[in-house]
């Protein structure tokens, strides 16, 4: 099971992050042609080059959506790993609800096209908090098996009956081109999706934090004997989490499509959902956190991208650079940083010698 | 003096265009090139012509499987590179160049596999795959029908295809079909769809059934997969065509015919039109057997030794039927 | 053909395709009971298969290329492991960290080693099929049983082993007493951490024939040719509720669905991903049924 | 036999900031019962903890046998002779009861593998020379406390520690089952090994203790011969300045009153819990009335919360709430007060320990705290600072539960519960436990307020004392039936209520109040 990171959050972070970065520096230095030019391309160029730096943002927009999805599931102590059949669901429907709509105003499509996503992709989440509630089906398990099977029911939706007939590409038509968000720096994809995924992350803190419904969710999260006896349905906080969570994946689905692809591509979302799981993961389901969190991903992800444009650098080294900065990502304890602690108690403890307080112990 | 030094490497800039005038490529692969024969030849006709034209340069840029990330990733490759000319080659390709050619107006675009025309900066040249996979479907249907060991009385071929996609349904597909009933109008097709291009033990499995309910040719068009078609025909004894390349000697003996596109050789001369500035851009052509761009591969010695005399006679006369025009393929609109 | 030579094809064929699954699905199944996500099976599956073929090529020893599969999945599960414990990570996210690492490796090493970064196809031994000269491979049960190459029979043996492992030895009660409590573990002098990494090692060591399972019977090495098993596996493990016994048939279940998949899809006049869609499906409805089913 | 010293201890808990223990001291002498005394968080637990390898001091030594050593690991201390029963045991589910003693050191047979035969024998063996009675086939999570208790000391002693530690040993036992450890240490006592026990009942420790130290505020305030200190002034040494305890308060039976709760005719017989049903209950609570029930473990007790707590259905018969269906809990908004609760469970079902104190106390009652379903944060602060002023809860009310020691989580519960409004009902379990001297006054103090001010109040409790100090009614159980109602007063003993919940037969004399007619 995923378990909740306890310890202190922020301290470690700032070393985990540099651990990351200097492993994935030794990595370049070892596999890349030029270190120096890998070095710029890897951590400067995402941020100095308009272009990368507008997909990068552009980016952020679905995994601060999706990760909030995550938040959401996984503050109720449930597990979603079908993020990717619902960010599928939720913008097959947005595309088709867009096309279907093509006479009508952008504000109109927006509003319709956005529901049907989040109702497409809730409908499959809620799916997995019925199972869970009703037949006490793991929901980490099925939410997976639910998003394979709509994987392929949406894989066959494209190529089959909405295939464009007039493209080459495994792809839905197209959505009306005045439907399309906004964007921001063209020629890069980055599209005023992004303050709607700002939108929707200062929302989920507040509703987290509070609201009453919020509380409740985190209260079954947390301790589900207690909230079922603080009077809380947590049958309800199965289902419900599972719902929103899918629905937040449609619609970073449907942001995806409006901001960036304009139609449905086979295939369009692979790893999203997973990218997501760990946005959220590496925020620790702090919506508001989020934002570094996504922002921190998505640098890789340019990064990597640039490297690979620019220097040659294969999809390999990338990836194990990526595999590095994974595998410490979420430490909570390294090496340097125990010891880090273990002096400042010491120092406490000498200026401290007498302080007599105690709430801990026994 | 610091004045004539200064002079004579103006004129050394000025000059130096016109005199070597080396070209700039870029090659963009819309997957990866090894264990894609199709975008390997691409990039060795680039090579080809980078080595017979010293001071030209050549970028490869392998964007991966991912469709939906080529966009950015061409756009990325265009907007760095400042290259000459981009080479690529698939058909969907054409499609994204549209939506990008008027951000970058003066990059030219050269692309193979594709069909696209009415682009100022664009030229597509095209496979009749229609043609390919008749000529593929004709020989399986041959192999079928004759008293080789591993062919059996059934009248039925078999594809394991990756996915389904608009080339392979609406070409070659009914072009291998259409191949196999010009031999016996009762033979059938057996398609199975693997899912995806890498899992090649499922490939196996797949081929293994489909050979339980008698299919005794089949033509592997699943990626990387086609290794796992490979071993089920080779371990019980049926037959393959090949698509793209020269395959034999992966299984000489029971790959019994591969139906190439000359890529390499396309890309080199269209590399060599450009250079000499006779690229019709804006229009699409369609090239076949007829162009030479699609060959069946009858001069290995595993094509030779494995086929009777019978089936091989046969095949040549399809071929020159074909490349006489006697037998013709609609040019295809894609 | 009658109805029963297909529906012996069939199980046939499932049993060949259980193999890897099997292998997997026992590996995974020390670290759930060691009360971890192990979501790496896939990747380390994929170290399996590569190191398994590179060293049975190099060796021209399936024997070999089992081992050095088994080892060097250890090797890296030993990595992921040591990682997400000793600096607390997520393991979540370290397993996903393995799941790129995997390919990423294997590239490079096969850059090096063979060439090439995509398929790798060599002549090495086929994989002996033992018990089909004593039972004949004409009958429908010699079909089913005794047709299949050594490797599926070694993966019942191994499976049965790891049950074995894990309900009778003493390194199994130690690693189902630190999943069940941790802390009892530790207050009896133990390091619950040594046996949360002993499972991991084990998970990797099962994976890894698992991988070698994939590359060595079919020749060669396709990367990602481990292709969704390691998650299908840990499905499995989930549907038997770790029980050895129930995994196994959960395997077996969904093997079975994948076989009948393929050749429905040469019968039957339906789009093929619904067919895909099958094994999911079917796992679903099993996992739904038999969790009710437990709860009255 | 080995003597034992700890010198100085000092231990600094940086995650809480506080100080466990400050220049702790103490002498453990061979083969006595040795009683680590002191109040909530005086820091009994981290010494022992120190000295059975579990915590590493931060200065200090320990000596034995008057040699300095180092315990990194409950393992070095293992090796010593050293071994801790904790409070919340450790026994592991999935495995036997055998294998939970032999756990580290099973007998195994060729290639590692256990000797499953080998490994029952040495463990009934093992029970059977220290006279425990248990059946070590069975698996962990079927044992009652009791046994695994036993489980817990069979294990040490099957390591062949000859120091035994006992963290609050009795705190969740019956009465039946303390006569019987208390026996068995006798036993051990006299076999030679030295116990020390953590509590702080001041009653127990006179009855089984040799020498006895005190401890508050993280020090040792003194060694002492069991015998030499009077039960009065080791209370008021573990108090420190705290007043003397009140004298019982006079319960008094109202005439007039008015059902809250009636409980009729209800049974439930589960297939999976063969002994441990209820079986044809009737009993009714009326307001301004407290009605204690008491009962043995596994006779019903739980079950009987567990119905109350909406977590069993009955399988006959009914409960009824102010003459409707007995509701969900929490889920009568149109009562001032509604139903409290205080679990058996304070950590399972009585908080949540990843979340802080004010959360714990909003969380039950969202309707007051979230107006328009927004937190009104203010309320709650003044709120949780009231709940935890009403028992002297020490924490602040953003620190995290699972910082509190177990005393005052139970606190901060019946705080929460007890707080005002009052409740229309309140169902109390076993509220003394974990609670010191001071705090167990303070709690059965206001137990009787809230009573007094009109609540109808159903106390299951297995600690017969409290039983017998708070209850105006008091109900037994026996295998799950009623096995009397007695009125409380002078002639209700514990000698009598203890012959009623072994199933000797009904109180003489007393009239058994069968079901209470209802107010119609």
């Amino acid at each position: 099971m995923i378990k909740k990171e306890s310890g202190d959050k922020g301290k470690s972070l700032i070393f985990t992050l540099l651990a990351a970065l200097i492993s994935s520096c030794l990595l370049l230095l070892f596999f890349s042609e030029s270190f120096f030019d890998s070095f710029v391309l890897f951590f400067i160029n995402p941020l100095a080059n308009r272009y990368y730096l507008g997909n990068m943002i552009a980016f952020m927009a679905p995994l601060i959506v999706a990760g909030l999805g995550i938040s959401f599931a996984f503050e109720s102590h449930n597990f979603n790993l079908g993020g990717e059949g619902q960010i599928y669901a939720g913008s097959l429907a947005a595309v088709l609800v867009a096309i279907a709509m093509k006479e009508q105003s952008a504000a109109l499509i927006w509003l319709a096209s956005f529901t049907a996503a989040a109702a497409a992709g809730g409908a499959l989440g809620a799916l997995s908090g019925f199972l869970k509630r009703r037949l006490a089906v793991d929901e980490l398990i099925s939410s997976f098996l639910v998003s394979s099977i709509v994987v392929l029911v949406v894989d066959f939706c494209i190529t089959g009956p909405f295939q464009d007939p007039l493209s080459n590409f495994q792809a839905t038509r197209a959505i009306p081109p005045a439907a399309a968000l906004p964007k921001i720096l063209p020629p890069s994809s980055l599209s005023t999706g992004i303050f709607a995924a700002l939108l929707a992350m200062v929302l989920g803190k507040f509703i987290l934090a509070r609201t009453r419904f919020g509380f409740e969710l985190r209260l079954c999260g947390a301790n589900k004997d207690f909230a079922r006896y603080a009077g809380i349905d947590e049958g309800l906080y199965a289902l419900v989490p599972m719902l929103i969570s899918g629905a937040l994946h449609g619609v970073a689905g449907a942001l995806m499509i409006f901001g960036s692809y304009g139609r449905l591509l086979r295939g369009f979302s692979s790893g999203v959902g997973w990218s997501a799981i760990a946005v959220a993961l590496i925020a620790r389901n702090n919506p508001l956190a989020l934002l570094p969190a996504a922002a921190f991903y998505a640098y890789l992800d340019a990064g990597s991208k640039s490297v690979m444009m620019g220097a040659g650098a294969s999809q390999e080294i990338v990836g194990s650079i990526q595999a590095v900065i994974f595998l410490f990502i979420t430490a909570t304890r390294l090496p340097f940083f125990k010891a880090q602690t273990s002096f400042l108690r010491t120092m406490l403890k000498s200026k401290t010698g007498t302080k007599k307080s105690r709430w801990r112990s026994q | 003096m610091l004045r004539r030094f200064m002079a004579f490497f103006s004129a050394l800039f000025i000059a130096l265009p016109l005199i070597a005038a080396p070209l700039k490529i870029g090659v963009f692969i819309p997957g990866q090139r090894e264990g894609s024969p199709i975008y390997d030849s691409l990039a060795a006709g680039a090579e080809q012509f980078v080595a017979e034209n010293p001071g030209s340069s050549l970028r490869l840029f392998e964007a991966g499987f991912n469709q939906a990330e080529w966009q950015e990733k061409l756009t990325s490759f265009v907007s760095s590179g400042r290259f000459d000319v981009v080479l690529t080659s698939n058909p969907s390709i054409p499609d994204l160049i549209e939506a990008i050619a008027p951000l970058f107006p003066t990059q030219k675009f050269i692309c193979l596999d594709g069909f696209k025309a009415g682009i100022p900066n664009l030229h597509t040249v095209l496979y009749n795959q229609t043609e390919q996979g008749y000529i593929a479907g004709y020989l399986a249907g041959l192999i079928s029908s004759s008293d080789l060991p591993g062919a059996n009385a059934q009248k039925k071929a078999g594809m394991v295809i990756g996915q389904h996609y608009p080339v392979m349904d609406t070409l070659i597909a009914p072009g291998f079909e259409q191949g196999l009933k010009a031999v016996d109008p009762s033979f059938s097709l057996d398609i199975r769809v693997l899912g995806n291009w890498y899992d090649a033990t499922k490939a196996s499995e797949l081929a293994k059934s489909m050979i339980t309910s008698g299919v005794d040719v089949i033509l592997p068009i699943c990626g990387s997969a086609s290794q796992g078609v490979v071993k089920a025909a080779k371990d019980s004894n049926h037959y393959l065509v090949f698509f793209d390349s020269d395959e034999y000697s992966r299984a000489p003996g029971t790959i019994l015919g591969c139906v190439a596109l000359k890529q390499k050789e396309l890309g080199y001369a269209k590399l060599n039109e450009f250079a000499l500035k006779t690229t019709p851009w804006g229009s699409a052509q369609v090239v076949g057997v007829k162009e030479g761009y699609i060959e069946l591969l009858d001069k290995h010695p595993s094509y030779i030794q494995s086929l009777p005399a019978s089936i091989r006679d046969r095949m040549s006369e399809l071929i020159a039927r074909i490349s006489s025009g006697t037998l013709s393929f609609p040019a295809p609109k894609l | 053909m009658t109805w029963l030579d297909t529906a012996g094809d069939i199980l046939a064929s499932a049993l060949e395709a259980m193999t890897p699954l099997l292998l997997a699905a026992a590996g995974g199944l020390f670290t759930e009971l060691a009360g971890m996500l192990n979501i790496a099976l896939e990747g380390l599956m994929l170290t399996g298969a590569f190191f398994g073929f590179a060293a049975a090529a190099a060796s021209g020893s399936l024997i070999l290329g089992v081992l050095a599969g088994a080892l060097a999945s250890s090797a890296v599960a030993w990595a992921y492991g040591s990682a997400t414990l000793r600096l607390k990570a997520n393991a979540f996210i370290t397993g996903l960290a393995a799941n790129i690492f995997a390919p990423s490796i294997t590239a490079i090493l096969s850059a090096v080693w063979f060439g090439t970064r995509s398929v790798v196809a060599l002549d090495i031994p086929e994989p002996a099929r033992p018990l089909q000269a004593f039972f004949g491979s004409t009958s429908i049960l010699g079909r089913i049983f005794f047709s299949h190459h050594s490797l599926v029979y070694l993966s019942w043996v191994l499976a049965a082993g790891a049950a074995l492992l894990s309900n009778r030895s003493i390194l199994g009660t130690r690693i189902r007493a630190t999943g069940a409590r941790a802390e009892a573990v530790a207050a009896a002098g133990f390091k619950p951490d040594s046996y949360k990494l002993a499972a991991i090692i084990l998970s990797g060591f099962f994976c890894g024939i698992a991988g070698a399972s994939l590359s060595l019977p079919l020749g060669a090495y396709v990367p990602a040719m481990s292709s969704g098993r390691g998650w299908i596996a840990l499905v499995a493990i989930y549907l038997g509720n770790r029980r050895p016994g129930r995994t196994a048939l959960a395997c077996f279940i969904f093997a079975l669905a994948e076989s009948f998949s393929n050749f429905a899809q040469g019968q039957f006049g339906i789009p093929s991903e619904f067919i895909l869609a099958i094994p999911f499906a079917a796992t679903l409805i099993a996992l739904s049924l038999g969790t009710s089913a437990k709860r009255v | 036999m080995k003597s034992v010293e700890l010198e100085d201890i000092d231990k600094y808990f940086p995650s809480s900031g506080t100080w466990a223990l400050i220049q702790a001291r103490l002498v453990l002498i061979p083969g006595q019962i040795h009683a680590v005394v002191g109040e909530n968080g005086a820091g009994k637990t981290t010494l022992m903890k120190i000295l059975a390898g579990h915590e590493r001091p931060d200065s200090g030594r320990i000596l034995v046998q008057g040699n300095a050593v180092k315990f990194n690991s409950p393992a070095d201390a293992a090796r010593l002779g050293i071994g801790m029963v904790h409070q919340h045991f450790m026994t592991i589910p999935g495995l036997s009861a055998a294998q939970n003693i032999l756990f580290g050191s099973e007998p195994r047979t060729a290639f590692g593998f256990l000797d499953k035969k080998g490994i029952l024998c040495t463990a009934a063996d093992c029970a059977a020379r220290y006279g425990f009675s248990i059946d070590v086939t069975k698996k962990a999570e079927s044992l009652s406390v009791g046994e695994q208790q036993q489980v817990e000391i069979l294990r040490l002693l099957y390591k062949n520690c000859d120091i035994l530690i006992l963290d609050e040993p009795t705190s969740v036992l019956t009465d039946q089952e303390i006569h019987s450890l208390f026996s068995v240490l006798r036993q051990l006592k006299a076999s030679g090994k030295t116990i020390v026990i953590i509590s702080h009942k001041v009653g127990e420790i006179k009855k089984i203790a040799d020498r006895l130290s005190v401890m508050k505020d993280g020090r040792c305030l003194g060694e002492f011969r069991a015998s030499d200190i009077s039960s009065h002034a080791l209370s008021d040494l573990i108090m420190g300045d705290y007043e003397s305890p009140r004298k019982k308060i006079k319960t008094t039976f109202p005439r007039q009153s008015y059902p809250i709760l009636e409980i009729k005719n209800v049974s439930i017989h589960r297939q999976k819990r063969k002994s441990n049903t209820l079986r044809d209950i009737t009993l009714s609570v009326n307001e301004k009335e407290i009605i204690g029930v008491c009962a043995l473990a596994n006779n019903g007790l739980k079950e009987l919360e567990d119905l109350l707590a909406g977590r069993l259905k009955p399988d006959k018969g009914s409960v009824a709430y102010l003459g409707n269906p007995y509701p969900k809990l929490r889920k009568a908004p149109w009562l001032p007060g509604g139903i409290a609760y205080v679990p058996s469970d304070r950590i399972g079902r009585g908080s949540c320990t990843d979340r802080s104190v004010a959360e714990n106390i909003v969380a039950l009652d969202r309707d007051s705290f979230f107006p328009h379903g927004l937190l009104d944060s203010a309320k709650a602060q003044a709120r949780t600072l009231k709940a935890i002023q009403v028992l002297g809860v020490k924490a602040r009310p953003e620190s995290k539960i699972r910082q509190l020691s177990g005393g005052n989580i139970q606190k901060m519960i019946l705080g929460r519960e007890l707080s005002e409004p009052p409740a229309n009902f309140c169902l109390l379990c076993e509220p003394g436990w974990g609670l010191d001297y001071a705090s167990l006054r303070r709690t059965y103090k206001r137990i009787l307020e809230v009573r007094n001010k009109g609540s109808a109040i159903l106390l299951l409790s297995s600690d017969i004392d409290e039983i017998l100090e708070l209850s105006d009614r008091i109900v037994v159980l026996h295998e799950g039936m009623i096995a009397g109602i007695v009125t409380n007063g002078p002639g209700i003993t514990k000698a009598k209520l203890g012959a009623m919940m072994m199933g000797l037969g009904r109180s003489d004399g007393e009239p058994c109040a069968q079901p209470e007619k209802l107010n119609d």
